[in-house]
This record gives structure tokens, sequence and C-alpha cells, in this order.
């Protein structure tokens, strides 16, 4: 135990001897400097891990000056005080060290004098057990702070920094007046005597305006919405040291003795301040920074938010109703929220100090300068948006899942100021990763690091309290394997490595995990994770590729939190692994070269995640598989994550570039596998969800048309697409949206045919994709009317795909035809003849563009610039020869799929078998039909063998003719350009259906984003800049919070 | 030319044999098949179409036009020929499949006609393509191209009309004398 | 098992003589509506023959060269799953291969198979007639699809045998007079499926050569004559099982699918062509209509 | 026709001729052929060229290029003409005022030889693929004899020798 008083007398004597060591050595102060800084923190620290350990058992209690408490000025350390003071002066040393390798402004002694006092009075405030000595370190914090901000000395600095002094002044002011009342209603200025008092029956008509005006006065240094314009000002002005210090830590010593000073003072309506001024800072500082272009300001707004959610934090915890469980939670939110937005926000300001220039524009290309400083960017913009599984995640975990008990309200307030935060960092991270230049960035960036260090360090304590509270578990295997899959990361020097150790850990993984390949759902498509990825992964054989170092680990990140996903049994459980597969994906898919794709996927993405996990914090019980029946409306909620991995019309709109852009190597992935993620989550919904008969029926309905329409809007869509792997996108989304629709039905013929499709779509599009991988590759465009002919180059490539596509068209003799064939007659079964209608219309759609791809790629004219491709790579070839052979065999024996498919359905007890007998003659017989695949493909294969004998037997002597030679008016062609039919092919059919394929969705959302966006620009004119309005909110919001809650 | 060589066959077509077991039959469907390239080169094509149309009916003869030379049996040249369109009529026949038949009308082609001292228009058509039956008049009404058509049929039948497999025969030839007045042979050296 | 074989190939060949016949009629017909006399009813085969024992032949490749096998295949696979008299132990074909979901399918194989073929061919042609092809197809379907539902919701089955036993017991229990808006649907599809004049812009002679098959010639063109052919007697024969009751015997097959292919033969002689997008807009307007009428009448009555 | 008046008025006409009530012919000089033709055009409403043709008067040695214009209003035509030199044939091109002069002017250029300036298409083939004599149009161009030695015999020998004497005489009028 180390006395914190010491910790006050030395640093005060420190200052002091630098002012007195500056005069003469002006070298030396940072001998004092820094040791001083080092022994605050290791004091702090030390008492912390006291405090942790349980060998200091109550908390410090120091008496100044010999007097006891009521009378005396004490200081009371207890475990948050000390948790916060080690913040504190773990955020001042980084800053320091910043500085000193910066190089300090100048005067130097004088700023290190402020920045020791700065430091000072925030452990001081926080450590001060007397609202008189509250008041004093209140000043001192502020006055170091107003030095420090004109320290830097640029014009808006100064600006800021006279604009927080009349701010601060008022707020000291309002503090004040409330000590010197408080001291005259109570007679005592110690914190815990007025406390004991007030709890013990002590009442006074005027205590309720004291405690208002201490509140409103502290209120303002916390920067609520609206008087926090100079703390934006501050932000943007000042050094980024200062900030980091401020914003950092700082704050959070006023937020502690805001809680505390409520706490004693026990107002009753405190809490309700607290929610209606913390929520709404959130909320529209979020919002407000939407459009905003300086990135330091930007960070401010979120420094604001990220406060206003803490005051959230705290109206709940000082809210008399909330359950004890429930204030757990909500207490260690709040530890991790301090502890996640101090260390990424420190790292994001330290980040920012190695920019030149403070636009958004001056950061393009920053991403690529250097592997630290996007290691640090990356993690602390995932930390501080609240992304898995950094403590931000885990901390609105535990907010949402406590404000569910409170209210539906406070969740949906949390989660929308969460979606705003994630819009406005990944505009940020796109913004931040264009540019094909490299942005040059200072090379100040340990202390950053440190930081971003410190956040990852934190995850396993923010899992533990977030497992503990939650009653969450994570199956243990899976967490292994995600921690294997960053270590790849470290193989960065050869992504040959990398290959093999992927390679090693999928194996490594199906090992682990093989004792849940059984024969039920999550069974069902772990297999399919497993398989699949080792398969894809073979494909992305790195050779002459230029991949990213963390291309492999995000790879396996995905994969295995896919894994992790199915075997959820709760529902934490599988959001949590949702959300990691959801932003490992978006990294790959930011490798790309659709940087704004990644951007949109990430905000659908998170809205998604964020609509379940509203529907997730409302459900009775977290375990999936206990049956509940909320409304549908709930149930919608809870599918819309689903939904939006699906790509669901309207929820599209992601889609195309995400998938068409994203790395070529990844995209077979996305398609194959990582889209069954939503057919997964929705069977889940189907199954345990919705279960009321009456609702189940209309939200059935409605996803079925959802699907149908994803299906034929898709596939339409994916007719006029001039780009190969946008094109097979679309046609990814709309198969996804047929097997939503089978799901839909909820009859055991639909869930075959949906389980069925789930795993032949994996087959034809994971080959369609490795081979449009392949493709590009050799080719090194996707653009459709370059390509041509290449089935002279790329027979076997042209083989596998003619085979992938004639399944994914669905036309017999292939594998594809059975998942037509069962969804057919479950949907007639069912009596959804509309739906059945339009389903086969955009199936038959489908054979426009199945046509397309052959023709535009592999058929006609090869053009000049290609007669040089290669076959392409042996891997690749491999795999898709892998992929085919499952083509043909299914196609003749689909009950290779369809046995095991019933074994799952039986596990399903809500279903039931589906009605499907086998006969020898009539092949698959279900209640309306029949169908024989092996006599159907034994027929073709054998007429078409017999034809073929004949022909060659009995024709004209064939004659192999040169590519040009066609009847051409008697014209001899000049190029073969001339000759290809390659763009545009369907513009006879656009003019027919161009009312049909406007982009509605597009525009609708765009629109939404672009009103929103109008509306926080509108916003924001509140800040006006000018400290005279600032100072009259000020008053002015004082005022009302006095008129408001006095009673 | 270099870089169009990938782009064309360039090989001689073989010599064929006319014969085999069913040459009877196949000489009488033949015969009775006439698919006529529809390819007007002079001023005779208007006359194809009377012919072709209600009034006199190629059509009872089994005669029909088609739109490609890949699937025609008979190539007309109706009319004068002038140089720019030799070389596609050189082209057009090249590329259908053989047996195939050359008719044609008018004086033109036999002697150039009127046009005997252009500039332009060839003199005798059998120096460069091999012809079949020849129609004479200027030009020739349908009845007259019809009775040629049925001269053609008879030729046949009875297994005389093989200037198909003279031209092939006589390829070199044949190519030399188009090589005489098309200067700048800008095709390849053999057409499919 | 071979003896059904036996009975199915016998079937094929009688199928595609009978559809190239059929194809000699109808220019026949032609001929005599435009005031001529036409080549003989047996024109087909001459031509079929001239075709098969030309002398050479071009190939532009794999797929170019096996084209007209798919085309053959499918259209004697389409051929061959529909039974020709329901019943039947000699005329029903492979019906037990599968239903009509299967038929509706298969029956793509052939023209895909062939679009890849002349595809290769890199004459430009070729695959602006299979894009037109395709996109008519879009077309036509939607009507077919509405009217085929309907038959099958209303029988509750989606097998042709099915169908056409629902249909025994009298004239007015044909699906023709039972379903009258759905056969009308189906029957408007059937003109754009047969490419007959409206709906003719596929093959267009006047402006594409004859589309697809462009690049073909000889032997390969008589494959896909044949296939076309039967391929054409197919679809008759599964209208006739569809919508007429089918066929108790093959005298009433003969008549039912005459009747059937007089049909489009009537509308192909009198009417100019449209504009592909006019087609396809036609198809998914008045037809549909009619088939959603019927649908609709299926699905309050249910 | 007073268009003619007002025509002599304005530009210097060398000749000028009433064919019919509807048909005029002028004569100027190259110089003032172009202010010619856009008076015309935007003034008196002869909005459409319908076609420039070119005559050889080999013995006068000059060319003369006929533009051919036509108002639609007053349904009337009226004959531009210019003679140029023969020996050096040259001429601005007019492709500017009527777009469609330019495949006129394409045709004279092949036919006659007469260079039109500033025709971006003039030198392309139009009709004759690889020609490689004067231009066949040109009246001391022998057609006759460039058949025969060209296409060949047309008949059996004796006509062959009447065709000679047919083509010597043509050149020996020629001569003259």
């Amino acid at each position: 135990m180390v006395n914190p008083i010491l910790i006050i007398g030395i640093t005060l004597g420190s200052a002091f001897l630098i002012g007195i060591v500056q005069a003469f050595r002006p070298r030396w102060t940072g001998w004092i400097f820094y040791p001083t800084l080092v022994f605050d923190f290791l004091a702090s620290a030390v008492n912390l891990y006291g405090f942790l350990s349980g060998s200091i058992g109550k908390p410090i209690m120091v008496k100044i000056g010999g007097f006891p408490p009521p009378v005396g000025i004490n200081l009371l350390v207890g475990k948050a005080e000390a948790a916060l003071g080690t913040l504190i002066f773990a955020v001042a040393l980084l800053g320091a060290y910043h500085w000193g390798r910066r190089g300090f402004p100048q005067p130097q002694g004088k700023i290190m004098v402020l920045f020791l006092l700065l430091a000072l009075g925030a452990a001081g405030i926080s450590f001060t057990g007397d609202f008189f000595n509250l008041f004093v370190f209140v000043e001192i914090t502020s006055i170091a702070s107003y030095g420090l901000v004109a320290s830097s000395r640029r014009e808006e600095a100064l600006e800021a920094a006279f604009k927080y002094m009349v701010v601060g002044s008022i707020s000291s002011t309002f503090i004040l007046l409330g000590v010197v009342f408080l001291y005259k209603a109570t007679g005592s200025l110690n914190m815990l005597d007025i406390g004991g008092k007030i709890a013990g029956g002590f009442s006074s008509q005027v205590l309720g305006l004291i405690s208002l005006l201490i509140l409103a006065g502290l209120l303002v240094e916390l920067e609520v919405f609206p008087i926090n314009g100079w703390a934006l000002d501050i932000y943007q002005g000042a050094d980024p040291v200062v900030v980091a210090l401020l914003a950092g830590a700082a704050v959070k010593a006023f937020y502690l003795v805001y809680l505390k000073t409520a706490s004693y003072l026990a107002l009753p309506s405190f809490f309700k301040l607290s929610l209606i001024f913390g929520g709404g800072t959130y909320l529209v500082s979020q919002f407000f920074a939407w459009r905003q272009e300086n990135a330091r300001r930007l960070l401010g707004y979120s420094s604001v938010g990220q406060l206003g959610l803490l005051i959230l934090a705290g109206g709940l915890l000082l809210s008399p109703s909330l359950p004890a469980s429930s204030r757990a939670m909500v207490l260690a939110a709040v530890v991790l929220l301090i502890l996640n937005h101090s260390f990424s926000k420190s790292s994001l300001f330290l980040l920012a100090d190695n920019v030149k220039g403070e636009k958004l524009e001056d950061w393009k290309g920053v991403l690529s300068s250097s592997p630290v400083f996007r290691f640090s960017f990356t993690t602390s913009v995932f930390s501080v948006a609240g992304l898995p599984p950094f403590p931000g995640f885990w901390a609105k975990l535990l907010l949402v899942m406590a404000a569910a008990r409170f209210s539906p309200w406070l969740v949906a307030l949390i989660l929308a100021g969460a979606l705003a935060e994630v819009v406005y960092y990944f505009r940020f991270f796109y913004l931040v990763s264009l540019g094909d230049k490299k942005a040059e960035v200072g090379n100040n960036l340990l202390a950053p690091l440190v930081a971003s260090l410190f956040l990852v360090g934190a995850v396993p304590l923010a899992y533990k309290m977030a497992a503990d509270k939650l009653s969450l578990t994570l199956p243990g295997g899976v967490l292994v394997l995600l921690g294997l899959s960053l270590l790849v990361y470290l193989l960065g020097f050869s992504r040959l490595l990398q290959w093999l150790a992927s390679l090693g850990l999928v194996a490594y993984g199906a090992y682990l995990l093989l004792p849940f390949l059984k024969a039920d759902l999550s069974g069902f498509f772990l297999g399919l994770i497993l398989a699949g990825a080792a398969v894809l992964l073979l494909a992305t054989y790195p050779g002459a590729k230029n991949l990213s170092s963390s291309f492999y680990p995000a790879y396996l990140v995905v994969v295995f939190s896919m894994a992790g996903l199915v075997l959820s049994t709760t529902w934490f459980s599988l959001f949590v692994f949702w959300e990691i597969m959801s932003w490992a994906s978006f990294l790959l898919i930011n490798m790309g070269r659709g940087k704004k794709a990644a951007w949109i996927y990430a905000v659908l993405s998170a809205a998604g995640a964020y609509a379940m996990l509203g529907g997730i914090s409302l459900l009775p019980s977290p375990y999936i598989s206990s049956v509940k029946s909320p409304g549908p409306w709930l149930a919608l909620l809870l599918s819309l994550g689903f939904l939006v991995k699906m790509a669901t019309v309207p929820l599209h709109i992601w889609a195309r570039d995400a998938y068409g852009e994203s790395p070529d190597d990844f995209t077979p992935l996305l398609s194959g596998i990582m889209s069954k993620m939503g057919v997964f989550g929705s069977a889940l919904v189907f199954l345990y969800v919705v279960i009321n008969l009456s609702s189940r029926s209309s939200f059935n309905y409605l996803l079925g048309w959802a699907g149908v329409l994803t299906a034929f809007f898709m596939t339409l869509l994916a007719v006029f697409q001039e780009d190969l792997k946008k094109l097979l996108a679309y046609s990814s989304v709309a198969q996804v949206g047929y097997i939503l629709l089978g799901l839909a039905l909820f009859t055991p013929l639909g869930w075959t045919a949906a389980l069925y499709h789930t795993v032949n779509h994996f087959f034809f599009k994971g080959l369609l994709f490795v081979a449009a991988a392949g493709i590009v590759y050799r080719v090194g465009t996707s653009y459709l009317p370059h390509m041509g002919g290449l089935i002279r180059r790329m027979p076997l490539t042209f083989f596998a795909s003619l085979l992938a596509v004639i399944a994914l068209a669905g036309v017999p003799p292939l594998s594809g035809f059975a998942g037509k064939w069962l969804l057919y007659t479950a949907l007639i079964e069912k009596g959804w003849i509309f739906i059945a209608v339009v389903a086969f219309l955009a199936s038959t759609l489908a054979f426009l563009y199945s046509f397309k791809i052959l023709h535009a790629v592999f058929l006609g004219q090869l053009q000049e610039e290609n007669c040089e491709v290669r076959e392409v790579p042996i891997p690749v070839a491999v795999v898709e020869i892998i992929l085919l052979i499952p083509l043909v065999v299914l196609g003749a024996f689909p009950r290779l799929i369809l046995d095991p498919i019933t074994r799952v359905l039986g596990k399903v007890t809500a279903l039931g078998i589906p009605d499907l007998k086998y006969t020898k003659t009539l092949g698959v017989v279900s209640r309306l039909g029949h169908w024989n695949a092996l006599f159907l493909m034994v027929f073709f294969a054998g007429a078409f063998i017999l034809a073929l004998i004949f022909f060659a037997l009995t024709s004209a002597r064939v004659k192999l003719v040169g590519q040009m030679d066609v009847g051409y008016s008697g014209e001899v062609p000049r190029s073969p350009e001339d000759l290809h039919f390659g763009y545009g092919m369907y513009d006879h059919f656009r003019r027919a259906v161009k009312w049909l394929i406007y982009p509605l969705a597009t525009r609708v959302w765009r629109g939404i984003y672009e009103a929103l966006g109008a509306v926080a620009e509108m916003g924001r004119r509140i800040y006006t800049g000018d400290t005279n309005t600032y100072a009259a909110y000020v008053i002015g919001i004082s005022l009302l919070i006095l008129l408001i809650f006095k009673g | 030319m270099g870089k169009d060589k990938k782009y064309f066959l360039d090989e001689k077509p073989e010599k064929l044999t006319y014969g085999g077991v069913f040459r009877r039959i196949n000489d009488w469907a033949r015969a009775r098949s006439l698919w006529v390239v529809a390819y007007g080169t002079g001023c005779g094509s208007i006359e194809l179409r009377p012919t072709f149309t209600s009034r006199f009916d190629a059509e009872r003869l089994g005669m029909r036009m088609v739109a490609t030379p890949r699937q025609a049996d008979v190539l007309i040249i109706s009319g004068y020929l002038t140089v720019k369109t030799l070389k596609r009529v050189i082209r057009v026949y090249e590329q259908m499949q053989s047996p195939k038949y050359v008719v044609a009308l008018g004086a033109c082609p036999i002697n150039g006609g009127m046009y005997y001292d252009s500039y332009n228009a060839i003199n005798r058509l059998d120096l460069y393509l091999p012809v079949d039956v020849w129609i004479t008049g200027c030009m020739p009404r349908p009845e007259a191209i019809l009775a040629g058509f049925k001269r053609l049929q008879e030729l046949i039948d009875s297994g005389r009309a093989d200037g198909w497999k003279k031209y092939i025969d006589n390829l070199d030839r044949y190519r030399e004398n188009q090589k005489k007045i098309i200067k700048n042979w800008k095709m390849p050296n053999y057409n499919w | 098992m071979w003896a059904k074989i036996l009975y199915a190939f016998l079937t094929l060949i009688g199928g595609i003589a009978y559809g190239l016949l059929l194809g000699g009629i109808s220019r026949k017909i032609t001929a005599r509506m435009q005031n001529r006399r036409g080549p003989t009813v047996w024109q087909n085969f001459i031509d079929l023959w001239k075709l098969f024992r030309k002398k050479t032949a071009i190939s532009h490749g794999v797929m170019f060269y096996l084209a007209p096998m798919f085309r053959l295949v499918g259209g004697a696979g389409t051929f061959l799953l529909v039974p020709v008299v329901v019943g039947s132990p000699y005329l029903s074909n492979f019906s037990f291969g599968g239903d009509l979901i299967v038929l509706m399918y298969f029956m793509v194989l052939g023209c895909l198979g062939m679009a890849l073929g002349a595809a290769e061919s890199g004459h430009p042609h070729a695959p602006i007639g299979v894009t037109r092809g395709l996109s008519q197809m879009a077309g036509y379907e939607l009507p077919f699809i509405l009217s085929v539902i309907v038959l099958m919701v209303a029988d509750k089955t989606a097998t042709l045998e099915g169908i056409v036993r629902a249909q025994q017991g009298g004239i007015l229990h044909w699906h023709l007079f039972t379903h009258p808006f759905a056969a009308a649907a189906a029957f408007i599809s059937l003109l754009g499926m047969m490419t007959s004049y409206p709906f003719q812009v596929v093959l267009a002679p006047q402006e594409i050569a004859v589309g697809p098959p462009t690049e073909y010639s000889s032997t390969f063109l008589s494959y896909m004559f044949s296939g076309r052919s039967v391929f054409a007697v197919a679809k008759y024969l599964l209208f006739m099982n569809l919508f007429l009751g089918g066929a108790s015997n093959l005298l009433w097959a003969f008549v039912k699918t005459f009747a059937i292919f007089l049909w489009p033969l009537f509308i192909t002689n009198v009417f100019p062509r449209l504009r592909l997008e006019q087609s396809v807009l036609f198809f998914w307007t008045w037809p549909t209509f009619l088939g959603l009428v019927d649908l609709l009448r299926i699905y309050l009555v249910r | 026709m007073e268009v003619l008046n007002r025509l002599r008025e304005k530009f210097e006409i060398t000749g000028d001729k009433v064919q019919r009530d509807d048909l005029a012919l002028v004569e100027t000089t190259g110089k003032d052929l172009i202010p010619v033709l856009v008076y015309l055009k935007t003034y008196e409403g002869f909005k459409t060229l319908v076609m420039i043709s070119c005559v050889d008067w080999m013995e006068k040695g000059k060319f003369q290029l006929s533009y051919n214009l036509w108002n639609p209003e007053k349904k009337k035509n009226i004959i531009v003409k210019i003679f140029l030199d023969r020996e050096n044939p040259v001429f601005q091109t007019i492709y500017k005022i009527w777009p469609q002069a330019e495949v006129y002017e394409r045709e004279i250029h092949e036919m006659f030889g007469v260079n039109f300036e500033g025709n971006p298409t003039q030198d392309e083939e139009l009709i004759l693929e690889d020609w490689e004599e004067i231009p066949p149009m040109r009246r001391d161009f022998n057609t006759l004899r460039y058949s025969m030695e060209k296409f060949g015999e047309r008949e059996p020998k004796s006509g062959i020798i009447i065709r000679k004497q047919i083509s010597e005489q043509y050149d020996e009028w020629r001569r003259k």
C-alpha cells in the first residue's frame, strides 16, 4: 500500500522543483518529470493490485493535518479510485513519453509543470473525500488544462482555451456555490459524512437545489449536449497529447466524482437527469459526427458520445428500480467502457499526432504506411466502435442486456447510437484505407501501439467480466482456434508458410471439433464449414499472388467464428461469434478493391447485428433451444442480422460490390459458406423463436416473399451485370433467396430443399467463384466483355464451369435440379402458389445469366490480348476437380445428401421428416410427383454417347477451322473484337424490364443516409463557435436543470 | 497478314471422291433440296424474288433461300460481277460445304455482256469459279431461271454437276486467276 | 426393361418422322395459304437426308461439335419423358423418369447445349439469337408456368399421368374446358415456344441469318433438324396431355397433336413480327393475366 | 429568277442561265464559290445539297464541279458551277456546310482525282479497291484496253482483234 498523499505530495513537489530547476538547467527537468510520473503510476498500480488481490480490505482513508474526517480534509481511496488513478497516470505516462519522443512544446519546464498538475488534479478529483477539496482539485485541473490547451499556440487552441476558461469558470462557480450552500445546509463538507447524514434521514428543502448546482457544474465538465461545444473545440485545436490525457483520463475523474456525488446526495430524479442528458449526448454526438470532415473533431464527437454513454450507464446505476444483477452488469460495463475509451482514444489521438493535417482527406493512405500504424488504428477503431473481442463490445453487450430490464427504448437508444458510431467510424476507416499512395506519417508510434496493446491485453479480462455477468460460455475449442488463427499473423514474412499453417490449423480444427459433427443442424453446418473451408483454402494457394499478410489470419477467424457460431448454445454466444465473423469478413472485403462496398457492408452488418442484439436482449431466455413465443416483430428484429448476411431484398445493396470486389480468394468462402450462416440463423429463428402458429404463418409468409423476391430481383440484376464476379454475386444472393424461401415454408420438404440447396450451392458457387478467381488471376480482369473464347486456353476450367452452371441453372441430370424439384414440390404442397410462380420465373431468368457466364467468358472469339493466357494454377484446378465430382455424383445419387438431411430433420422435432419415398423405378417419390435421378443420368449419358458415336461414324468430313472462319457476309473480319458479342448482351431484354430493375433500394438507402447526414449537418450548427453562445447555453441549461429537476 | 495466321485455317481443302454406297439416293436428294444462298451480286437478283415467291414458287422444286453460306448448296451469280464483289463471292463460295453448285445468270458472267468494256466488271466468270449452269438473257426471266434450275437438278441427279470437285482439284489454277485481278489479296489463302 | 427401351426407341423414330412430316405439312399448308403449290410434304425428309449426306462439314471446337448431340438428346429426352398414350405399356415412353417439373427443366437442356455450341462458333449472330431466345423464354415461361401450376394444384399431382387421369370421363373434363383461362395462357405461350410468327425474332433470318445455328452445316445441321422436329412433337404431346385429356390410342394422339400443331401454324402465317421487348411484355401482360384468373380461382376455391 | 440578280450584285458571277422555271445555272469563280453557297443556304433557302458532280472538259483542260442545290420551300433548283485547272485540280471541301458533301467529294476524288483540301476521308476507298491506274472517269483513261488487259479475252480471237482496233481508235481520238 502506498499512501495516496504521497502521490499528491510528490507530484506537487516535483512540479515546484521543475519550476526551479528549469531556471538553471532546463535539460534536467526531464529527470524529475518522468520519474515522478512513473512513481505516480507505480504507486497507484500497487494500490490497485492491493485492492484486487484483497490485501487491502477497505478503502484507504488519509487524514490531512491530523484532523478526523468530518472536520479535516481527507482523501478516500477505494478500488475505483485506485483504478482510475492508475488509468490517469498510465495515460499521462504514455502522453509524456510521446511528447518526449516528439519534442516538448516550449517552454518545456512550464509545460511539464502544467502536465503534472493536470494529472495530479485529475487524480485528486477522484481521490478526495471532501467537497471543498474537490473544488480545489477541479480548479487545479481546469487551470492546468487552460494552460496546456493554450500551449500549442495555434489560433484554434488559444480560442478553445479561452472558451474553456469561460465555461470552466461558470462550472466552477456552480460547484463552489453548491459546496458553500451544502456546508451551510449540512454543516459538513465530508462526502461520507454528508452521505451518511442524508441516508440517515437528513433532509432540507434546499438540498435538492444544492445537489443540482454541484451536478450541473460537473455536467458542464462532463461535456453533455448541448453545452459541449467548447470541448469539441479543444479536441480539435489542442495538442493531441493534451487531448489524450484530457479525454482519455481526466474527464473520467469528473465522471467518478459525479457518480459519487449523485449517490451521496441521493436525489430521486438524478437518474432521470443522467439518463436524459447521457442518452441525449450519446445519441446526438454520435449522430453529428456523420458528416464531420475534421479527423480530430470527429474523434472529439466520439469522446463526447462515449461520455454520454457513461453518464447514461451512471443513470442506470442510480436508478432505484434496477435489479442487483443488472447493477453488477452496468458496473462491469462502466469499468470496461472507461478502460476501453481511455486507451483507444489516447491511441487514436496520439496516432492523429503522427498524421500531417487534420482533414479526413489528409488521412488517405495512412493505413498502408506502416504495419504498426495499421495495427494500432484498426484495434483502436474496432474497440472504440464496440466490436468484438475488444472491451467496448463487451461493455455494450452488458449495458444492453442490463438496459433491456429497464426499458426497450433504452436498448433502442443505445443500439442506435452504437450504429451511428459504426457508420462514421467506418466511414473514417473507409476513407483512411482509400488511396494507392502511401501517406507520410510520423514514426512516433510506440505510445499508441502500447495503448492499443493494452486494449488487446484487456480482452481476456473483459471477456471474463462479461462472461461472469451474463453466464456466457463460448466453446473453448473455438476460442483456442481463434487465438491460434491470430498467431498466423506472426508468420507474415511468408505467405506460403501462412498458407500451410492455415491448412494445418483447419485440419486441427476439424480434429478438435470432431465430436460436434453429429447429425443435427449444428453438425450439418459444421461439416459444411470445415470441409468447405479446407477445400476453398486449398485454392488460395499464394503463389505469385499479392495477398495481404493479414489475409490468412482474417480468413481463419471467419472460418472458426462460423464454427463457433453453429456450435453456440446461447444467443449471446451466437451473437459474439456473429460479430467476430462480420468484422473479420469486413477486414477481408476491405483488402479488396471495394473499400466503399466494405463500408456499406460494415454499416448494414452492424445495423443487422444491433437489431439482432436488441431482439436477443428482449428474449425471455438466452438459450437457443429453449422454445419461446414472442411476436413476429421481435422475430423479425432477431432475424434482421441474418437477412443482412443473406442480402435479402431490400438489404442487398452491399452484396454486389462486396462480393465483386473482395479479394478473389475470399469470395468463394463468402458466397459458398458465409452467406449460409444467415441461413443457419434464420433456421434457428424459424425453429425456436416463432412458434406461435398464427404469428408463424404471417412471419413465414413474409420471409417467403422476401426470399422469392430476392431470388427474382437478384437474378434479374445478374442478367445485366457486366462483371464476372458481380454477376456471380447477384446469382449467389439469388440462390440464398431460394434457400430462405425453403426455410420459410417450414415444412419438412421445404427444409429438405433448403438444406440440400445449401450444400449444393456451396459446391457449384464455390466452384464458380474459385474458377472466377483463377480466371481473374490469369486474364487480369473480371470485366466480361474483355474475355471470350477462353475455352481454347482453359479447357478444364470451362468444363468445370459448364457443369457448375448446369447445376446452377438446375437442369437435370446434374445435382442442382434436386433442390429445385424439392422446392417446387414443397411450394405447391404448401399451397404458396403465387410464390411458386415467381420462383419458377426467377429460375427461368437464371438461364439467361447462366448462358452469359459461359458465353462471355469461354465462348465466342478469343480476344487478341488473351491469346497467351494459360490454364488456371494447379491448386485451383485441383479444387475445381474436387468440387466437380459431387455435382455429377449427387446428380445421379441425390440420396447421398437427402438421407443425412432426413436424419438431421429427424432431430428437429418441430418439423418431422419429409414425406419422400424411394423406389427403384420412380426414384424419389413425393406426394406430388416423382423424379428418377439415376435413370435420367444414365439415360442422358447413354443417349449422348450413342448419338456421338453414331455421329462420328456417319458424319461428313469434319474440319476444325480457325476461330475467325465464319460466314461474315463474305467479308474478312479484321479482329476478334469485331465478331465477339460480349457487351450489352441482354440490352433488348433490358428494354422490356427496365421498370423492374430501377435501383430503388439503393436510392432509398442512399436517400436515408443523405437525409440523416443533412439533419446532422443542420444540427451541428448549434455549435456556433462563439464564446458568448456557449456561455449562454451553459447558464441556460443549468437553469433548466435547476427548474425541471428541483423537485 | 502474319497476325491473322492464328485466326484462320491456312490449309488446303482435301480432294474428295464422288460416289459411295448411297450415291443414287444422295444425288436424288441433293437435286430435290437445293438451298440457295441469298446473296444478290448484281442486277439479276431482282429476278430471284419473283422466282422464289408465290408467282413462280421455286419452293415446289424443293428450293429455299438460306441466309448463311454454311447451309447453302447453290450460289447464284446474278448478273455482272465487279472486282470488289468477286472477292466476297469467292469467300462465300469457299465457305459453302460440298457438294455445292454455282449458277450464273445473264450475259455478264459469260462474257461481260454490256459491261464488256467496264474498268470494273469481270468478263468471264468461269476463270474464277466453276460454273455448273449458265442461264443467258439480260436478264433471264423467272421462267428461264426455273428452267436453268431444272437443268441443274438433272445434272445433279445424273452426277454430272461436279464443279465443286473441279474447283478443289484445280484450286491452284483458279487461285492464280483470281489473284491476277485481285491485286491486293487481303483474304486468308483458303477460306473455310 | 430392354423391351421398354426398344419400344421407346421405336417411338422416338416415329416421333422424329412425325415431326419431319409435320414440318413438311406446315410448309405445304403455308404454301397453299399463299396461293402456291409448295414442296411435297416429304420435303423435310429430303432436306434431312441431303444435309446428313453432305460431303464436308466444319467445326469450331468441342462444344460446337457436341451441341447437335445435346440438341438431339435433349429433344429426344423431352419426347421420351412425355407419354404418348398414358397407361399403354408400349407408348408411355420413359415417363417414370420424372414428373412435370423434371420435364420442364429437361426441356432446357437441349436448348442450352445448343446455345453453347452455337456460341462457340464465334459468329456474332449466334449469341444474339441465343440471347433473344432466352429472353423470349423468360417471357413465355411466365404464362406457361402459371397454367402448369394451376393444373398441378387442381389435380394435386405433378405427374403427367396424374394430370391425364384427372381429365378422363368425357370431353368436358379436359383442362381446356375446366381451366379455359389457364389453357388460353398456355396456348399463347406455345406460340412463343414454337417461335411462330409474332414471336419469331429469335431466328429472324432477315437480320441475323438464322440466329443460333448460323454456322452449322451438313451433318451437324441434320442432327439439329431432327432434334428440333422431335422437340416440337414433344411439345405438342405435352400440350395434348396437359389440356386435351391425353390420348387413349395412337390415332387419337395423331389427331390431337395435329390439332395443336395447326394452332401456331395458322397464327404464324398471318402475323408480322414483334420486337423482343414487345413480345416479352406481351407475354407478361395478357396471357399472364389470363393465367392469373385461373390461378386466383384455384387459390380461392381451395 | 430574281435570285440571280441578287447574286450578281453580291458576287462575281461569270455566267448564268435560266434553264427552266425552277432550274438556274450559275457560274462563278473558285474564290467566290463558298460564299455563294453559304449565301444561298443562309439567305435564299437553298437548304439541301442534292449532289456534287464533276465533268471532265479534257479539251479545255478543265474540270467542272457542279453543286446542285434545292430550295424545298420554293421548289427551286440552282446549280453552281466552277472550273478547275485539270492539271492541278485542287479545291476546298464544303463538308462543313453540308456534311453529306463528304461522300460526294470522296467519290469525285476517286473517280476524277480532284483533291478536296480538308476532307478527312477522301483518301479512303469508296468503290474501287486497290486501284492503281489513273482515275477511271477521266476521259483519257482507256477503259476498254484496261478491261482487256485485266479481265482477259472475252470472245474468240477475231473478236479480240476487233476490240483491239476499237481501243486503238479510241486512243488516237484521244490524242487529237
